[in-house]
């Protein structure tokens, strides 16, 4: 049992614990899921000091022999990829977790559903063989499912079913697409450091139809256009936590599969599909702002906003370069601590005003001057100010792919303006102007909130001024993973 | 020889005892009857050189089984049903099915008439049994133990006093 | 002695038992006939295994796993049958039409 | 020397300070935290005066030092590997003016701010806010990577959008404060993409790399020419040049020491000094050079008509400033580098104190509106006679501080190009008429608003010692400067390569000349107690005199171009929720329930008719059966099992 197992599954024994205990105990069900997901937590700092980062190697490797018939194994390991990534799932988790104390309904379920959501999470981006990826990527399903659908807003059931089904016809493609590397590869493996090597001996139509299969599976999670349509949707009905971590989380699964598999396994596939991963990626900045734009209700509008983030990241990896992959595996880690910062703060004021109609406020930065302050915290370093998370990894993106899609590139820079069009009206209708005396009764952010927030809002500024110690982790492997194909 | 006449022996006390088991009027004497069927079961096995089974047979077919019964019937027994029928109507037609399964039995059981009994070895089984049992039949072991623990619950739950 | 014998003497203790079920009014009568279905299946797997596979010990084990779910069986049974006499004061099948649809 | 080593500090200090204010201590009318950040500023102020003594004492410039700051993965020529970006400084000559511009008028506004903005419900917040300014511009400054510079050029117009939105309780500072944000957004994408540019050509952003990278002639003059244009729209954007200058007078809502210190002397110089830091991209650029000068002689020109027809005080200055960048841009278009930046300097001096004045002003009459002013000068001598020395500089009155400099941009755009000059003469022209109107308007003639006129009073000492620093530096500045070229010692721009126009020596002279008859106009238009022929000039030109109100109805295209992303987000949102949603979604999922209804008519129709029909022939024999053999006894049912068995049984039969 090494460091990644126990960080993959203390949050899954956390589970079980909380399976034992009698429901009428919410406090003690809060304190398993706290601890169990704090010990996590703990272990990923540890990693994070452990982490050689000398070297484009897998590291903490476990392997262990699981269905030996078909030659699947138990196999986890972290590089500068992945282990980014991972820390992201414990954090985010964590923090999720300390916002989801003021669930009231069903607080064991939750938690339950929860914590094996994380193993799931985590899971994902340790496993390195494809059929524990898939088992871990399924695993993330059903917890999502039944947190949308029984803890979610008024569309619930419609949301969860939408988002199962979309996620699950992605998914369902990629089986096909580990199928197919399987049964083509001699010998037969679904070891994926030996697929990563394996890719000459397939012909260039196999990688073709192999990356759109597994493309369809990451496209759903990204979510690229048009596969997109899910996530505002399943973003406003989820309950705050959950949006959370599907934002900060979920998402990057699809661009990390991507990155690892899509890229990695199918050069030929990849390249041919190239020019139409740009014009996605483009789509998805530009479309995804302007749908921002026009949105009346916060949380759909960072929604959005998500979509055209998303975009930086596949226009990073589409530059072919270590700049662009350095931009986009950043570009994951600020986002996720970027908008789940702001879907917590969307939920902070959901939680009072039972409403997130941008138009219904106004003038309340008078009145929650910390609320407002770490909202347009989050809004600016969401729309890429300098000095905030946001900026450096999105300037990396462009900066990746800009060297070989010019005019792509140039056009893309009008999502940032776009970008700040609608953070910046949201901060003037809902903070600023004359105050709305309806709101008169609001409060500012309690003690939970703060716990949950503050440490965002700092690793925001904290990024922003010296992303060195982010960058430092992966630059050894991007730059080995850029090396890999001329 | 002594094999062949130790065959007829237990055979014939195992089907005298069978059909004082179906026949008899006391259940009483049914269930001693039963006894003594499974007893000559048991020698057919020892026979046959199963010396794990014939013990197992011993001690729980006739040390368990058969007292557990006796026991039941003595629960239950009322002097007054001695003087009623124990046989239903539709004996006749039993007798009928019985006899032309017997007839099909027959000549299915002949295909393996040429069959020699081989010399009986005076090999171990039980160590071999326990072997299988740990090792590729420990499934179905622990099944059967499960299935055993659920009867003994089942046994408990039924018999309770204030159950309805 | 053949195999045939041993068939022969298990078929004839299945149908007395057959017999023995079909007819018997008391219900502890039925189970210990079943019994001896049971009994007859076991004297058949002994013999198998000797004639078929002196080597190997699965027929008899086999009948071991027969022997304890005979024991389950007949304990819930007779659980049963005290549970219903409890309640009918009955120990007849003819008096139970409960399967009836 | 030491002053130059440390130059670093000069950035960092007003960060902390700004953080020391912001998060040390409750707010608090008396809170000492206000003077955390003055002396920081302070602090800064001595250094820079300290780095230019250094620079005037013949220290070795420029100055450069360099850290590393983050390091990510880099491919060029096909070979990835891991590249280191520094962060660092560069001090030259632009530089250092720029840091004594800079830190001189935040310190004088921060004293100012202490009276002005006392009382106000947020007073600690807005030092905080002002130190974080500071320190940003500061950073822009000094900093030797464009990166850098970049991240300083957001985070200035940033705190311009905290200040200018600080009374945000009003809806019109809120919105202005938005529209500056994305206005100035919206010319940072062009620097944006030059930055991308850059870093791809050069593989650096340090300014000396890139310096030499051009000068070696490895930049094509087509990449030259697109990345120079790239930055001049950052600058346009920031620099509030034309059409981007909307943003400006709105952005007067803010705080008035705000609008003196970002939106007069310092952040809206920044688009010039970058341009300036730049140059070398530019010269390598004849046709980025010859936008410049162009965009920079119109931007002057149109502010210029814009001002004069405006009756905020606030509104004025703000086309005023526009007009002046309009100046220096154009002068440094036209090769005078040296030109510009002595006019962004003295500029500073002046058009700070102009603003700190209309701040005195407003503070004493609570009005931005001319028209409710007038005679003031009895009231407030003090702040008439500084705006008369203001005044008179920016006018170009000879031997203040705004002769020297204008006179060097006008002799040097005639010489690029004589029809710049005529722009440029006629705007200086225009110039001292709107500046002389607002005088008079303002302090001479009746009182026009006796409740207002009564309560006026002179400002308290933190208001009028600023005032008084400014004035004299209004008046020397130019002086000191041009003390033995002084000036162009430290700041020497390259040459252009050929001077089609010598200026002729009777050029300064005639526009002075063209200035003094347009402020004798001011005087007999607005000199009055009823300017008749002011109201006579404006109902016989009408037209133009709307068309300048609506400012060429620049604010009407940008509402145009708002409304139009409007709806471009609004259909964006409707191919969403109401095509791709409708369609390739739920779309699917309305084909899939049909084909459920299809299969499931078939079924009711043909195989469940057929599995009726049987299930019912079974139910009727069985009801029939039952009667017959169905009892619910259970040996009953047992012996059709054994019925069934014996059958098989008897199978064998026939074997």
């Amino acid at each position: 049992m090494n460091i990644l197992s126990l960080i993959t599954f203390l949050p899954a024994a956390g589970a079980l614990v909380i399976l034992a205990l009698p429901k009428e105990r919410e406090r003690a069900i809060q304190a398993a899921a706290l601890i169990s997901s704090g010990l996590s937590l703990i272990l990923c700092g540890a990693l994070y000091v452990l982490f050689n980062r000398g070297t484009s190697d897998m590291q903490f490797v476990e392997r262990i022999p699981w269905i030996p018939s078909l030659g699947a194994q138990y196999f986890l390991g972290v590089d500068g990829l992945s282990v980014p990534l991972v820390i992201l799932t414990a954090l985010m988790s964590f923090v999720s977790l300390i916002a989801s104390l003021n669930i009231k309904v069903r607080i064991k379920e939750y938690f339950f559903w929860f914590l094996i959501l994380e193993t799931g999470m985590s899971g994902v981006f340790a496993a390195l063989d494809m059929v524990l990826f898939y088992v871990f990527w399924e695993i993330t399903l059903v917890p999502m499912y039944f947190l949308i659908g029984i803890w979610g807003g008024p569309k619930k059931e419609y949301a969860a079913i939408k988002f199962f089904l979309y996620t699950l016809t992605g998914s369902v493609f990629m089986l096909l697409g580990i199928l197919a590397v399987y049964f083509n590869t001699t010998p037969h493996t679904f070891d994926l450091l030996t697929l990563l090597q394996s890719h000459a001996q397939w012909s260039s139509r196999f990688q073709i139809l192999v990356f759109i299969a597994f493309y369809l599976g990451f496209a759903v999670k990204v979510p690229a256009f048009p596969f997109h349509t899910w996530l505002p949707l399943a973003h406003v009905e989820a309950p705050t936590a959950v949006s959370v971590v599907l934002a900060a989380v979920l998402l990057k699964m699809g661009v990390y599969g991507i990155m690892r598999i899509s890229y990695g396994m199918l050069p030929l596939g990849f390249s041919w599909f190239l020019p139409i991963l740009i014009a996605i990626a483009v789509i998805n900045i530009i479309y995804g702002a302007l749908c921002a734009m026009a949105q009346t209700d916060m949380k759909k509008m960072v929604a959005y906003s998500s979509i055209n983030h998303m975009g930086y990241c596949l226009l990073g990896i589409a530059g072919l370069t270590a700049t662009g992959f350095a931009g986009a595996s950043f570009e994951m880690i600020n986002h996720g601590i970027i908008t789940g910062a702001l879907f917590l703060l969307v939920g902070v004021i959901y939680d009072r005003a039972h409403t997130r109609d941008i138009s219904a406020f106004g003038g309340l930065a008078a009145k929650l001057p910390v609320y407002a302050g770490l909202m347009s915290l989050a809004c600016f370093a969401s729309l890429g100010l300098p000095g905030l998370a946001g900026f450096i990894s999105e300037f990396l993106c462009f900066l990746g792919a800009f060297a070989r899609w010019k005019v792509c590139t140039a056009v893309s820079v009008i999502g940032i303006l776009v970008t700040a069009a609608f953070f910046l009206r949201m901060l003037e209708k809902v903070f600023l102007g004359p105050f709305n005396e309806k709101w008169s009764a609001l409060t500012d952010l309690d003690a939970r909130e703060l716990c949950a927030i503050v440490p965002l809002a700092a690793l925001t500024i904290v990024l922003g001024v010296y992303p060195r110690p982010a960058l430092d982790l992966m630059n050894t492997t991007l730059v080995h993973m850029a090396g890999l194909f001329k | 020889m002594i094999e062949a006449i130790a065959f007829y022996t237990f055979a014939a006390v195992t089907l005298i005892g069978a059909f004082g088991v179906v026949t008899l009027r006391n259940t009483i004497y049914s269930a001693l009857c039963l006894g003594l069927c499974l007893a000559g079961v048991a020698g057919i096995f020892a026979n046959l050189g199963a010396d794990f089974l014939f013990a197992s047979q011993l001690l729980i077919y006739v040390g368990g089984i058969a007292i557990l019964i006796v026991f039941a019937v003595m629960l239950l027994g009322r002097t007054s049903d001695l003087h009623l029928k124990q046989v239903n109507e539709q004996w006749a037609a039993a007798f009928l099915i019985g006899a032309v399964t017997w007839v099909g039995l027959w000549r299915a059981a002949k295909i393996f008439s040429h069959t020699p009994l081989p010399i009986p070895e005076a090999a171990k089984t039980t160590r071999a049994i326990g072997l299988l049992m740990m090792g590729d039949l420990a499934v179905p072991f622990e099944a059967i133990s499960l299935v055993l623990l659920a009867a003994l619950l089942g046994a408990v739950f039924f018999s309770r006093k204030e159950n309805p | 002695m053949t195999l045939t014998h041993h068939l022969l003497l298990g078929a004839a203790l299945f149908l007395i038992g057959v017999f023995g079920a079909l007819t018997r009014r008391n219900i502890i009568g039925i189970l210990m006939s079943i019994e001896l279905m049971f009994n007859a299946a076991n004297i058949n797997l002994a013999a198998f295994n000797h004639f078929l596979h002196p080597e190997g010990v699965l027929g008899m084990t086999t009948a071991l796993f027969i022997i304890t779910v005979a024991a389950a069986e007949v304990v819930v049974g007779l659980a049963l049958v005290l549970a219903i006499y409890r309640n009918c004061e009955s120990v007849y099948a003819e008096d139970f039409n409960l399967l009836k649809g | 020397m030491t002053m130059l080593e440390h130059a670093y500090l000069i950035a960092l200090i007003p960060l902390a300070a700004s953080f020391l204010i912001l998060f040390g201590g409750k707010e608090d009318p008396h809170s000492p935290l206000p003077f955390v950040g003055i002396a920081a500023i302070g602090w800064c102020l001595v250094e820079s005066l300290g780095i230019l003594y250094a620079a005037i004492s013949g220290a070795a410039l420029p100055y450069a030092q360099d850290w590393s700051w983050f390091s990510f993965g880099m491919t060029a020529a096909n070979r990835p590997f891991v590249y280191d970006m520094p962060i660092g400084v560069l001090i030259d000559g632009p530089a250092v003016f720029m840091l004594v511009v800079v830190t001189l008028v935040s310190f004088l506004v921060q004293i100012y701010s202490l009276s002005y903005m006392h009382g106000d419900a947020r007073f600690k917040r807005y030092y905080a806010y002002l130190s974080f300014f500071t320190a940003s511009m500061l950073g822009l400054v000094v900093s030797s990577n464009l990166l850098v510079t970049f991240c300083c050029w957001e985070l200035v117009g940033f705190s311009s959008y905290i200040l200018i939105g600080f009374w945000f309780e009003r809806s019109e500072p809120a919105y202005a404060a938005k529209k500056a944000f994305l206005t100035t957004k919206l010319g940072d994408l062009g620097l944006y993409l030059a930055l991308l540019f850059i870093f791809v050509l050069v593989g650096s952003f340090q300014i000396p790399q890139i310096a030499q990278f051009v000068s070696r002639g490895y930049m094509s003059t087509a990449a030259a020419t697109l990345i120079a244009l790239g930055i001049l729209c950052g600058a346009a954007g920031k620099s509030a040049q034309a059409p981007l200058f909307i943003w400006l007078p709105d952005a007067m809502e803010g705080p008035t020491p705000v609008s003196a210190l970002i939106h007069a002397a310092t952040m809206v110089a920044a688009g010039v000094y970058l341009v300036a830091r730049c140059y070398f991209i530019f010269t390598a650029a004849p046709i980025a050079m010859e936008t410049v000068a162009w965009l920079g002689a119109l931007t002057a020109f149109l502010a210029a008509t814009m001002a004069i027809v405006c009756t905020d005080i606030k509104r004025v200055l703000a086309f005023s400033t526009v007009s002046q960048l309009g100046f220096m841009m154009c002068a440094l278009g036209a090769w005078g580098l040296t030109a510009g930046l002595f006019h962004l300097t003295t500029h500073a001096a002046f058009k700070a104190l102009l603003f700190l004045c209309a701040g005195s002003v407003i503070h004493a009459v609570h009005t931005n509106d001319m028209r409710q002013m007038g005679g003031l000068s009895k009231k407030m001598p003090l702040t008439f006679l500084t705006t008369f020395i203001g005044t008179c500089a920016i006018s170009g009155i000879p031997l203040l501080s705004g002769w020297y400099s204008k006179d060097m941009i006008l002799e040097r755009v005639y010489e690029h190009d004589p029809r710049l000059f005529i722009i440029l003469a006629i705007t200086a022209t225009l110039t001292a008429f709107y500046m002389f109107r607002l005088l008079f308007l303002t302090f001479l003639g009746t009182e026009r608003d006796k409740d207002k006129h009564a309560h006026a009073h002179e400002s308290p000492w933190p208001m009028t010692v600023p005032l008084v620093v400014l004035a004299l530096l209004s008046i020397f500045a130019g002086a000191l400067l041009d003390h033995h070229h002084l000036f162009e010692s430290l700041v020497t721009g390259p040459v252009s390569p050929e001077i089609p126009h010598p200026a002729p020596p009777w050029l300064g002279w005639s526009v002075t000349a063209a200035v003094a008859a347009s402020i004798v106009a001011a005087a007999k238009l607005y000199g009055g107690p009823h300017f008749e022929t002011a109201q006579r000039l404006k109902a016989a030109w009408a037209p133009l005199f709307h068309l300048l109100d609506r400012r060429y109805y620049l604010d009407d295209i940008f509402l145009g171009l708002v409304d139009l992303g409007d709806r471009a987000a609004r259909l964006a949102f409707w191919i969403d929720s109401e095509v791709i949603d409708a369609i390739f979604v739920d779309g699917w999922g309305a084909v899939a329930r049909l084909a459920a209804k299809l299969s499931h008519l078939f079924d009711d129709l043909c195989i469940d008719r057929t599995v009726d029909g049987t299930g019912g022939l079974s139910v009727t024999v069985g009801g029939a059966l039952r009667s017959l053999v169905a009892r619910g006894l259970a040996q009953e049912y047992l012996m059709y099992a054994a019925v069934g068995m014996s059958v098989l049984a008897a199978l064998t039969w026939f074997r």
